[in-house]
């Protein structure tokens, strides 16, 4: 499986190098996480896209998202926006290294707007609905910062 | 030795009902549990040799109904009736009722629970034994209530007469509060205890909480077994305990005890009872009051001393006499309790509902848990979140938090949030592992706690990705390695084992 | 105070393993586990900060592999390795191998371990010491034999003089018994511990197991810390061990204490260390052997005494002076331990393999667990049966049985016949309750355990029927009841919760 | 589920009145067998037929068949037996209530042989394989113990 987004309490996170895992219990959510030799038990409840994972007695919430996923989220969020102008920014902070539409175009739900690398993974980011482009507020080899304005639909 | 009883019924449940349940066992006492609705899979009902139900989910039709109460030991032939701590422990009404039943009732006599628990009478009562009080009222605070408060001075703690727990509680600080207070204060005696009277202390600040267990028997012998520190609160109710009290003096334990025996000795006592103490910082003690029960936090003294306080409770209300060598007990090594709640200490100590999933206790020398639910137990949102109490006992203070921080690192409990992270982090810190605090501990130092640090935060990540990637495998099979950063494909591959 | 050491190498697998990890996280130490192949998922590898992979299954290419372990605590860094019991805990040849590695071993001195291997030679020193021995050769048995064994006399017990563990020992009744015995406890010998010199001994009989434990300092300090009676044996291993030992007069205590002394005077004494003794019915005692490691049942005069004998080991391998709380303590109440072995009781305690199932263990007052294994874990055949140490702690010797008794009945195993239905009898036996038991307690009176009774029969019966009725339904769901005899329709019904 | 034979360690048990079972934790087998307001924990593993109840610590073997399967494990047991003369015995302890065969009457796999009242159930032999009946040992209204020859086949 590859994975794409993982938030921790929310927030955009980053796995290190060298981790392993083993379930103990699975039933139970018990596991032991590994690396360099070193070894804690963990307990990790939930499916899916949502876990809780409890280190000294605290629930974290974790998400854990595929690329598909995440886009049918943000899709969904913008589904249920009211209409008008649609401001789409960027998700995590990144490297913006293509755009692929040009002021004034119309795009098609699922149409590429923009490549950004971000956590060294390559992520495209996509029309959440139909419309037209009426901003575009960056440019390529330019760095965003979480939340920056990406561009505008209308 | 005879059991003292054939059979007694435990008007309690969770953690006090296994207790009492496991007393029973060892004295050869057949145990009679009680249990609502939601209690019927509970586990002092699977432990008991028997189990009556008493009602329905609400306290006030179950474990608060005196009738069913009695109702469940006439049906079960119970010779005698243990009421734990909470709900009916101190009431004198029941402990009446049930000596009218012909049943015994394990505490001390219906008429010393009375006395006790008007807070009120009792600290006049208290006084003029000599013994020192908090400073303030004797008589409910009245209209208008800046008579009295006057005298009391500012801050100020309004109480309830009829309290414990924490209930019927309110700070003041200026005169202009209390109207409103006294009203808040007044309205919880009343929905807490059927009885609005409210009363006046000076806020004793900064201060500690110390106690004294006592246990007396119906022959005149009375035993004074240490105190505990009780000061680790939140909303006024307990934490964490121990025993040895940290850095107390032998002049002022010596002055406590014969202040708590002197207190015993203003009501016709026998059994067990704790007397509370505040400690202010020039080495001062006040009475608060008296808990004619057992405490929640008994264990830290049971392993310091090494008696069985159940057991001896039960012993003393068949009538036995206390033994030479529980009269001429002495303590040794360090004791701590820290009590494990469904509560989560990120948001102000907030109760939570659920289910318990994982339930790893620690083991090894010097660990003892105390619990009331295991793997999989519903926890009804109608009772007290206490799911068990972990104790430790080493040679000495240092050692016993060693034990306790290890301990902790032992525990796993899933389903729902508890305290254990505020525990783990009261180890370590600072003041309290010099033995330097006060009541101010939880709401000056912990507030809600730490912020999640980045080396959590990478771990969560790290196992919630890896327990997704590895979330269709079976137990024990294969490992899931991340060799890459964030982004890139998991790998299984098989554990060398 | 700071931690004896930054990191120390467990060379043992279970139960000890875990107690050692615990002392090391209770001091501050990094534990380094070492594991083979069998045992990757094994609890104490679990539990270690870190693990080692020390080779294939076989003990002799892990376990008793001193290149091997030396090798792991190189690769780890560890400043001092705890040998645990039996393994290597006894080879002096790994202790000195440590040692030249510049890494400290936790135990006596390599040249004490080897004085005293050779358990024909320490008799002749112990006896040089006027220590009293079991009658008998101070020379290995030759040929002819009769001429040694005439003096001994009949019946007598062969032993390995490398021995230990019950291992190279036959008893002879009769003269003509004797070449055949000799021969199988040469083969058991050289087998186990590459040594087959036999020597002789009068067999004591009736006698009880009594042993001595000895904590010691390099600073010349020298504590006797009480006396466990291990008499309940079968194959002349340990099952049960208790402290204070069943009525034994002061007198004797302390001409045991004496002798114990005595032996550790003998050679260049520290750490901590066993001496074992048989008792006979006139109240003589007579040296059998000093062991010169942990116990296994070291737990027992770790709750009587308060103090943490493996934490003392650390301190004192790492120099420490034993303080004088240690030096001066005294055993207060009684303590028991049982040995959860898988190991089928009822066909003569025969090792079982298989899978740990439910693993249900005891709480509450007065109860420790020392396990090697959790629900779910794999038993290697490879190694010792011992799953778990159940340990308790009361007042007096009726109030430990009580509790064991609470214990037991609390604990429950699955997927392997264990001997906890042994031990739960053994409470109830008359003769052991009343303490008066000998090593022949298990040959004599348990046999092979009584034969199941009716109303268990009845038990099982209507539990594998409802059982199978209900083995279609979700745990916590519906109940089966069976409201009509054998045959009939079992029906299932909500439980009232 | 209409359960027709238990067996404890081997041997025919029966099950007396008014117990109540309910699983604590099926998977791990701990479950809670309660009877006139007393229960205990008791520990159940295995799966079909066969399973093993722990109690006080001691495991103890337990076979619940159907009927239907007793029938088809004796007819396995039959089949697998030599040719020639088959004896057969009676299973459980029980009164013999009717012989449903003749002094040498010829006999197909399955027809009924006898029936015999055991534990407060009627149950009939039936015929393990075809044969000839040469030896009738018994006569409704006799009380046979178990393992009493019943009759012979050929």
């Amino acid at each position: 499986m590859s994975v794409t987004e993982i938030r921790v309490e929310g927030h955009l996170s980053q796995i290190d190098d060298g981790w392993s895992f083993a379930w103990l219990d699975q039933a139970r959510g018990t596991a032991r996480l590994s690396r360099d030799g070193r070894s804690q038990i963990v307990l990790v409840e939930g499916s899916g896209t949502d876990w809780t994972v409890t280190l000294g007695g605290r629930r974290i919430a974790v998400t854990v998202r595929t690329w598909r996923e995440r886009v049918l989220a943000e899709a969904e969020v913008a589904a249920v926006a009211p209409g008008g102008p649609l401001e789409i920014t960027a998700t995590l902070p990144g490297l913006i290294v293509g755009v692929e539409v040009t002021l004034g175009s119309e795009v098609r739900q699922g149409d590429p707007l923009l490549s950004v690398e971000a956590m060294k993974m390559q992520n495209e980011v996509r029309a959440p609905r139909d419309g037209r482009v009426t901003t575009i507020a960056v440019q390529a080899g330019e760095t965003v910062a979480r939340g920056a304005l990406l561009l505008r639909l209308d | 030795m005879s059991a003292p009883f054939d059979r007694l019924l435990i008007a309690n449940r969770g953690e006090i009902a296994v207790r009492i349940i496991r007393a029973c066992a060892e004295l050869g006492i057949e145990s009679i549990a009680v249990y609502s609705d939601a209690d019927a899979g509970a586990l002092h009902v699977q432990m008991a040799d028997r189990a009556e139900r008493i009602g329905p989910a609400a306290a006030a039709e179950s474990y608060l109904s005196v009738e069913a109460i009695l109702a469940a030991a006439r049906r079960s032939g119970a010779e005698a009736i243990h009421p734990g701590y909470g709900f009916l422990s101190e009431n004198a009404g029941f402990a009446e009722a049930v000596e009218a039943a012909g049943i015994v009732f394990v505490g001390p006599p219906p008429a010393t629970l009375a006395a006790l628990g008007d807070k009120l009478a009792a600290r006049r009562t208290v006084a003029a034994a000599d013994v020192p009080i908090v400073p303030g009222l004797l008589v409910p605070l009245g209209d208008p209530t800046t008579v009295g408060l006057a005298e009391v001075g500012f801050p100020a703690m309004l109480k309830a007469a009829a309290g414990g727990g924490g209930r019927g509680m309110r700070r003041v600080d200026r005169p202009e509060e209390v109207p409103a207070a006294l009203a808040a204060a007044a309205r919880e005696a009343r929905s807490a205890f059927g009885d609005a009277t409210v009363y006046a202390e000076r806020l004793i600040s900064p201060a500690r909480h110390v106690e004294v267990q006592l246990l007396g028997d119906r022959h005149g012998n009375l035993v004074c077994l240490g105190e505990r520190d009780c000061s680790v609160q939140r909303r006024h109710q307990k934490l964490v305990e121990e025993s040895p009290a940290p850095a107390m003096g032998l002049a002022l334990r010596a002055a406590m005890f014969e202040s708590a025996r002197r207190v015993a000795e203003t009501v016709d006592f026998s059994n067990a009872a704790t007397v509370e103490f505040l400690l202010d910082d020039s080495g001062h003690h006040y009475f608060l009051e008296m808990n004619t029960r057992l405490q929640v936090e008994h264990g830290v003294t049971e392993l310091v001393t090494g008696l069985d306080l159940v057991a001896l409770q039960i012993r003393i209300a068949a009538g036995e006499r206390l033994p030479d060598g529980v009269l001429r007990v002495e303590p040794r090594g360090h004791a701590i309790e820290v009590r494990l709640y469904a509560e989560d200490p990120y948001d102000d100590f907030r109760p939570v509902a659920g289910t318990v999933g994982a339930w790893q206790l620690p083991g090894g020398p010097g660990v003892r848990v105390d619990a009331g639910v295991t793997a999989d137990t519903p926890l009804p949102p109608e009772y007290d979140p206490l799911l068990a109490k972990l104790l430790v006992h080493g040679g000495d203070r240092p050692a016993a938090l060693a034990r306790l921080r290890r301990a902790l690192d032992e525990t796993l409990i899933g389903g729902v949030q508890t305290d254990l992270g505020f525990h783990r982090w009261l180890v370590d810190e600072a003041g309290f592992a010099a033995g330097e605090y006060d009541t101010s501990l939880v709401p000056d130092r912990w507030r809600s706690g730490p912020d999640l640090g980045p080396a959590e935060t990478a771990l969560a990540a790290a196992a919630g990705a890896a327990a997704r990637a590895a979330s269709g495998t079976a137990a024990r099979q294969p490992a899931v390695r991340y060799d890459s950063a964030w982004g890139r494909l998991a790998r299984r591959e098989a554990i060398d084992r």
